[in-house]
């Protein structure tokens, strides 16, 4: 029980496919609102897989202490995020982001 | 003692106009001009002063007033110098501006008629007139008086100036103010000419003192200047010619003689002053002054030379077929200053400065007298109005006909020993061009004396061809006016027994220098010269008095016996006389090309350089093309998040792939 | 192949197929289950690498709460999936290409020999703990920070309320406690002087 | 008065002054400006009667660190060309203040706040010995003068004044940039330091090209004068009188103190330019004055073509040498270009103020609607002549000194030269005189013009002020040449001596 057998390789590229689903994801579901902000959380998972392998492979307990706050910035960006989405959703009536070119100039 | 008499001479004529031209509108008329003539009688009594003491008692001074500016060594000064040139440049200056002031007391009496009633500007322009011909005699005397080139210029430019208000003194008259723009600009192109031959002298001789000047002449002669290609020009050659383009713009030579004429459009008596007498020989003088320049140029003196007869002879064609008294007087003018032009380029400066004395004299008598004549006929000026004046003004018949003779050279008249002098003069000279030069002088003498009696005869001869009404009130002019024509007449008749001393003898020894050849021609002249009265009984038998003659007399015969000859003339030579009447079309050349070519080259680089190329080209258009380019960027901004957001991304995608390739 | 080596897979490859499939599935209520599986296939990955607090953490605040409110706002919003998922076809080459080229981007760069040659540390003894290590640092490097993120949760608690807070409807009758107890008599009663009324009717008849 | 620190009273006495104005308001405003800009003017004269004229070096120094980390510092002092040149504003500040008096009804108090504070900032500029400072003061001048022209200016004042603050803010970031390239180079931001930095000739011709941008757009030069005209016409009286009296100079006096011995080899270099773009200014742009129908517009043309004399004047310096040899002449030439540079302050600013007093009785500038101006204001006429006369080069003038030295000059430089320089005799007359013959002269042209009122007391007060001005320098320019002989001979000095690393 020495060491681990799983090379951080492995969990950057999990990390990187995880990043490139997400990206997907934000181009296919361009109308989506929901599916981006997910989409969101989802990009920040993989960088918090990031953080946390090199946090274990450098022996830092720097990276966990930046996840610790992502997590929490996160969670407020998703409970704004959120409520913009519903404020939106009641002027509106709809989360196409299609719709939403009020900053055209 | 002296210094103060040489700086009271100037500043007398100055205190004189300043006191009448600001505080003119409150001393009234009568306190402004004794104010003035004051100023100018004392500077013609301390003019005597000085010409006796300079010239009788031998002295010259040269000293400084005070520097104007100095920098890098070169001083640029105001001061004096005094030698018999200018002591008796000083004299003519101040006698003739002294009787052109009481003159004007007659002549301007009632100015108030020639201005619209309401124009607040003619309300005191007796006192103002006064102011300006005073201010006009400090100038010329500080040209004259100069000893520098920088005072020189000065002077220069400032009777330039006073030459601009005077003509343009009925300024209510659109011809008036169009003459006197258009003198000052021919000046101001003579005067580009004679600037540029300053700053020659200044990088050559690196001084602008007259003395240190000549004083280095003899060690810039071999130098040459570059001007065009690889043609080589003597500095000299080059200096002379500029400064004499400077003295072809004042002494009105072809072809920057075009003003002269326009000028008469001014009051009488300064046509009689500035543009007769004074400043329009300037040029004369300054020539003169220069001659230990001009002398080490022969080419310069060529060009002065042709220049002058060109000027002496169709100059004087043309005062032929004028009809207004003073045009006639005007060319007569330039026709003389062609005169002195001549004398000038044939190296014989004491001759041209003593015509230009004699000069004065008669011609600002014949302008008075012209001017008393146009007073009595209520400032009617055409000749062919006129007629039969003798018997109605008698001193002004005979004083004009004193000028006459003056003027056409009749021997014992002072006119004839300065003009005889002349043309003996060219026809021994050698520079080049002298022969040409002396055939026009001496078909000068007969347009001279032609067109002289044409107008006597026309004017004071003949039928009465006024109105009624204007015959009514016929009379000789008040004594304001008469008693300068007499003081100028006596001067008209004797000032050229002055040959003997001031030509032949050494009057300008110190101050005109002859060298070489032309030394040589003056002692030829001297050679033959046997006495005063020897010279009146050479004179009858010579050339010139026969043409001169034959000018008066065919004048008689074709304006008194016979006018039909005039009229069949008229009809047969129609292109002569239009080619006269028009001047030989110079003035509407320069109309058309120089002011109209300016006019369309200013309205050209405006419009298409100032306003098309860079305003609207380089500055409007490069802000258009920032519009445009914002108006192009702004379909970028959809306004749709993810559009941004994808930009976003390729960005960083592109990012990303550059920072491998570098890497990689 | 190792024991670990196949918990990792295992889990990896949930990981990646419960993403595909949030970013795919008709119905967003999938897409945030397959998020909370997602979650919870990183948590596991995240223990594996010795950080069980924060494994822990991701499924408490995560799952159970930021999921939640996912799928409470999804439900409560009437939400036309079909427009939604309009063009997810035609976006569907363009979408691949961008991912996969990240992905080869980055693998890329992450398989290079620099950090392959990063060696696994030993593992920590089993008393140790990570929560406590994690604790140590947060309250003395990062207490600062750590507060920070405390008054930015605070924020974020105050502006979705008061971006979601509904105004009430003017018409709606209540009472203003303060304004009824300061009111003053002279609020309520006006007091006029007038003239005296006269009767006139008596001199209409006349 | 040497414990005094005359220069910082002079720059923040008229901006306190600007200050207090505004407090006063409107009505005390008039007072309150005349009282401090007469206050800055007196405060100004010791710089004259103290003045070591025989000293090159700064006088009246004033030190102070200001920002440490960049060593930049409150530095300012005087010479022989900064004096004149704050002397010749603080008086012109004064003659402006008495000019608006009456004719401002729009905010008075802001107008005089406006041009005292411009005063004190330009005395800054002219004082500051620190280029950061320099800078600073240069572009915080733009801000009262592009106020100045876009609250109380005319029809197109918008257009004019974003065009006067584009093109001149265009031309100042590159001296930004050469400045703080010196910076890095040298470590300092002092002036004097930047004399002794040895520069490689490339650096040297972009620093001189950016100043070149920056003092020619200033001046203006050609082709970079478009503003000037459009700024003039638009701008009020007062305005177009500091624009073209001490704005100008700027340029002028940047090329004395930063282009020519800062970066002497490049402007031995681009000597030719200069020449050619002053040549052009002369000629060029005195047909097209020719042509102008807006007698505002007219002079400032004339303007341009008279600033063209004095950037001749200071680069004639290297092609008198490849002329002739020798550096005689280029002293000559430069202090005909500074003494150009004073008079045209106080022609321009007369022939402005001239167009001022026709303009606030008539209520327009075309020249067209004027005629025979003379016969119902001739007192008028006499000042508008002479300062005509003046704006001529008539010689006892101020005109005619500058551009009777720099003329002397040029022809040791080349023939041509001169030639061209001097046609300004001609054409500078012609546009002038035919100003003055449809303006002034000739019949009463029309209704308006005939119930003209000619001057009053305050405004004879000033053109009589400006015309004592015009006749003493144009006596007298003695004392004047004098006070920067020293000054200029060294500039010579550093002009002709090359700062190419490893020579010397």
């Amino acid at each position: 029980m020495a060491q681990s057998m799983i090379p951080l390789t492995h969990f950057l590229v999990i990390g990187a496919i995880l990043f490139s689903v997400s990206v997907a994801g934000i181009f296919l579901n361009r109308k989506n609102m929901l599916i981006i902000l997910m989409c969101i959380e989802l990009m920040l998972l993989a960088v918090n897989i990031n953080f946390i392998a090199f946090s274990h492979f450098n022996q830092d307990m720097g990276g966990q202490v930046f996840v610790f706050f992502i997590l929490t910035v996160a969670a407020a960006e998703a409970a704004i995020g959120l409520a913009i989405l519903v404020v939106l959703f009641r002027n509106r009536g709809t989360i196409n982001v299609q719709e939403l070119d009020e900053m055209k100039g | 003692m002296m210094e103060n008499i040489y700086l009271a001479i100037p500043l007398a004529p100055l205190i004189g106009a300043i006191i009448a031209g600001v505080f003119g509108g409150k001393i009234g008329r009568t306190a402004a001009h004794i104010a003035t003539i004051a100023g100018v009688a004392t500077a013609c009594v301390l003019s005597f002063i000085v010409l006796k003491h300079i010239a009788f008692d031998g002295n010259t001074y040269n000293e400084t007033v005070y520097t104007w500016a100095a920098t890098e060594g070169i001083a640029f000064n105001v001061g004096f110098l005094i030698d018999n040139l200018t002591a008796m440049m000083m004299v003519v200056v101040t006698f003739v501006s002294l009787m052109v002031h009481i003159y004007t007391i007659g002549y301007m009496e009632h100015d108030e008629h020639n201005w619209p009633e309401e124009s607040l500007v003619g309300r005191n322009s007796y006192q103002r007139f006064f102011s300006y011909i005073s201010l006009f005699t400090f100038s010329m005397l500080m040209l004259v008086m100069s000893n520098n080139f920088m005072q020189l210029f000065f002077g220069w430019e400032a009777v330039g100036l006073v030459s601009y208000l005077l003509i343009g003194f009925w300024s209510t008259r659109d011809t008036a103010i169009f003459a006197n723009m258009k003198a000052f600009l021919v000046n101001r192109v003579g005067d580009f000419g004679f600037l540029l031959g300053i700053a020659a002298v200044l990088m050559y001789f690196g001084s602008m003192d007259y003395a240190e000047v000549f004083a280095k002449a003899p060690e810039v002669v071999g130098k040459t200047i570059n001007i065009y290609g690889a043609a080589e020009w003597s500095v000299i050659t080059v200096a002379c010619i500029l400064l004499f383009v400077g003295a072809m713009g004042k002494s009105a030579q072809v072809p920057l003689h075009v003003w002269l004429p326009d000028s008469m459009e001014g009051p009488t008596p300064i046509s009689a002053l500035i543009h007769a007498a004074t400043m329009v020989t300037a040029g004369i003088f300054m020539v003169a002054r220069m001659s230990p320049l001009f002398e080490l140029s022969t080419t310069a003196l060529s060009f002065v030379l042709i220049i002058g007869s060109i000027t002496a002879f169709f100059m004087g064609l043309i005062g032929i077929v004028q009809n207004d008294i003073k045009r006639v007087v005007a060319y007569s003018t330039l026709s003389q200053l062609g005169y002195m032009t001549v004398a000038l380029g044939a190296g014989v400066y004491g001759a041209a400065v003593f015509h230009l004395m004699t000069h004065a004299f008669f011609k600002a008598l014949l302008f008075l007298a012209a001017g008393s004549v146009i007073i009595a006929m209520h400032h009617e000026q055409d000749m062919r109005k006129m007629g039969g004046l003798k018997k109605y003004m008698p001193i002004t018949y005979w004083t004009s006909l004193i000028g006459s003779l003056a003027l056409i050279g009749f021997p014992g008249f002072s006119g004839f020993f300065s003009k005889d002098l002349i043309i003996e003069a060219v026809h021994e000279s050698h520079v080049p061009g002298a022969h040409f030069a002396y055939w026009m002088v001496l078909l000068g003498v007969f347009v001279t004396a032609f067109y002289s009696f044409r107008m006597f005869f026309l004017v004071f001869h003949g039928k009465e061809r006024m109105d009624d009404h204007t015959k009514h009130h016929l009379k000789e002019s008040p004594w304001v006016v008469t008693v300068p024509l007499i003081a100028l007449a006596i001067p008209a008749v004797i000032s050229g027994y002055l040959l003997d001393p001031m030509v032949v003898g050494d009057f300008f020894k110190g101050a005109i220098k002859g060298v070489g050849e032309h030394e040589s021609l003056v002692s030829e002249i001297s050679h033959h010269y046997h006495g005063i009265f020897p010279f009146i009984l050479h004179g009858l038998s010579a050339t010139p008095f026969w043409l001169a003659m034959g000018g008066l007399g065919s004048a008689w015969f074709i304006y008194m016996r016979k006018p039909e000859i005039a009229e069949w003339f008229y009809n047969k030579f129609r292109w002569i006389h239009t080619l006269l009447d028009n001047k030989y079309f110079i003035d509407d050349f320069n109309q058309k090309i120089f002011a109209g070519g300016a006019v369309a080259l200013g309205k050209g680089l405006w419009k298409y350089g100032d306003r098309m190329l860079i305003d609207t080209g380089l500055v409007n258009d490069s802000a258009g093309f920032i519009k445009k380019l914002a108006g192009w960027s702004r379909y970028l901004q959809t306004g749709y998040m993810y559009h941004y957001a994808f930009s976003m991304i390729i960005g960083v995608l592109a990012l990303m792939g550059w920072i491998i390739y570098k890497a990689g | 192949m190792n024991y670990e080596l196949i918990i990792f897979y295992l889990f990896a490859s949930v990981l990646v197929a419960a993403a595909i499939s949030v970013v795919t599935v008709r119905n967003p209520v999938y897409a945030a289950l397959f998020l909370i599986l997602a979650f919870f296939s990183s948590s596991a990955i995240w223990i594996m690498l010795e950080a069980e607090f924060l494994g822990v953490v991701l499924i408490l605040v995560y799952v159970g709460a930021v999921m939640v409110l996912f799928l409470f706002v999804i439900m409560m919003l009437d939400i036309n999936i079909d427009i939604l998922r309009e063009g997810f076809i035609r976006y569907l080459p363009v979408g691949l290409l961008v991912a996969v080229a990240v992905a080869a981007e980055m693998i890329f760069v992450l398989t290079s020999d620099t950090i392959k040659t990063v060696v696994a540390p030993a593992r920590h003894a089993a008393d140790y703990s990570n929560t406590e290590a994690l604790g140590e640092i947060l309250y003395t490097d990062y207490v600062y920070p750590f507060e920070i993120a405390a008054v930015v949760l605070v924020v974020a608690i105050i502006a979705a309320i008061v971006l979601t807070h509904r105004k009430r409807d003017p018409s709606t009758k209540s009472q203003n406690i303060s304004h009824q107890v300061r009111v003053k008599s002279s609020d309520r009663l006006r007091i006029i002087k007038m003239d005296a009324e006269t009767k006139t009717s008596n001199k209409v008849g006349e | 008065m040497d414990g005094w620190a005359i220069l910082s009273l002079l720059i923040w006495l008229p901006i306190l002054g600007g200050l207090i104005v505004l407090v006063a308001g409107d009505k005390l405003s008039r007072p309150v400006a005349l009282i401090f800009s007469v206050l800055t003017f007196v405060v100004s004269l010791p710089l004259w009667t103290g003045f070591d004229a025989s000293s090159y070096l700064m006088q009246f120094e004033e030190k102070h660190v200001w920002i440490d980390t960049f060593n930049i510092n409150y530095y300012l002092g005087v010479d022989g060309i900064a004096m004149p040149l704050i002397i010749l504003n603080t008086f012109i500040t004064v003659l402006i203040v008495i000019a608006g008096w009456e004719v401002i009804k729009k905010k008075p108090a802001q107008y005089m706040a406006a041009f005292l504070i411009m005063e004190g900032i330009i005395n800054g500029v002219f004082a500051a010995q620190d280029a950061m400072l320099f800078y600073i003061f240069f572009e915080a001048m733009l801000i009262p003068m592009f106020l100045v022209i876009g609250v109380w200016g005319g029809v197109n004042r918008v257009y004019a004044t974003i065009k006067f603050f584009l093109y001149t803010f265009f031309g100042s970031v590159f001296m930004l940039i050469s400045l703080i390239y010196m910076y890095n180079q040298g470590g300092s931001f002092a002036i004097a330091d930047m004399y002794n930095l040895k520069l490689g000739m490339t650096a040297q011709i972009l620093i001189f090209l950016s100043f070149l941008i920056a003092f020619g757009v200033k001046v203006p030069m050609w082709p970079v004068h478009t503003w000037l005209p459009d700024a003039h016409v638009e701008a009020p009286t007062g305005g177009s009188v500091i624009l073209a009296a001490i704005m100008l100079k700027i340029g002028g006096y940047g090329f004395l103190r930063f282009s020519l011995p800062m970066v002497p080899d490049a402007a031995r270099e681009l000597t030719w330019l200069v020449i050619f773009m002053s040549l052009t200014a002369v000629v060029y742009i005195g047909f097209v004055a020719l042509v102008q129908k807006d007698m505002k517009k007219l002079v400032a043309y004339s303007s341009i073509a008279h600033m063209g004399f004095v950037t001749l004047g200071f680069f004639l310096v290297y092609a008198i040498y490849n002329n002739t040899g020798s550096y005689e002449g280029s002293v000559l030439a430069m202090q005909g270009g500074m003494v150009q540079m004073v008079s045209h302050g106080f022609i321009s600013g007369a022939m402005f103020l001239c167009i001022g007093v026709l303009y606030d009785r008539m209520h327009t500038r075309e020249i067209d609607a004027y005629g025979g101006v003379a016969n119902t204001m001739p007192i008028f006429t006499a000042f508008f002549v002479l300062f005509a006369m003046a704006n001529t080069g008539l010689p006892g003038t101020s005109g005619f000194v500058g551009e009777f030295m720099v003329i002397l000059a040029s022809f040791k430089a080349n023939f041509w030269i001169a030639f061209l320089a001097a046609t300004t005799l001609i054409v500078g007359a012609g546009y002038t005189l035919w100003l003055v013959k449809r303006v002034i002269f000739g019949g009463v042209a029309n209704d308006q013009v005939a119930m003209l009122q000619d001057i009053n007391k305050r405004e004879f007060t000033f053109l009589a002020v400006l015309a004592f001005a015009v006749l003493l320098v144009g006596l007298w320019p003695q004392p004047l040449i004098h006070v920067m002989e020293a000054t200029i001979v060294h500039i010579v000095d550093l002009a002709t001596q090359t700062k190419l690393p490893g020579v010397n």
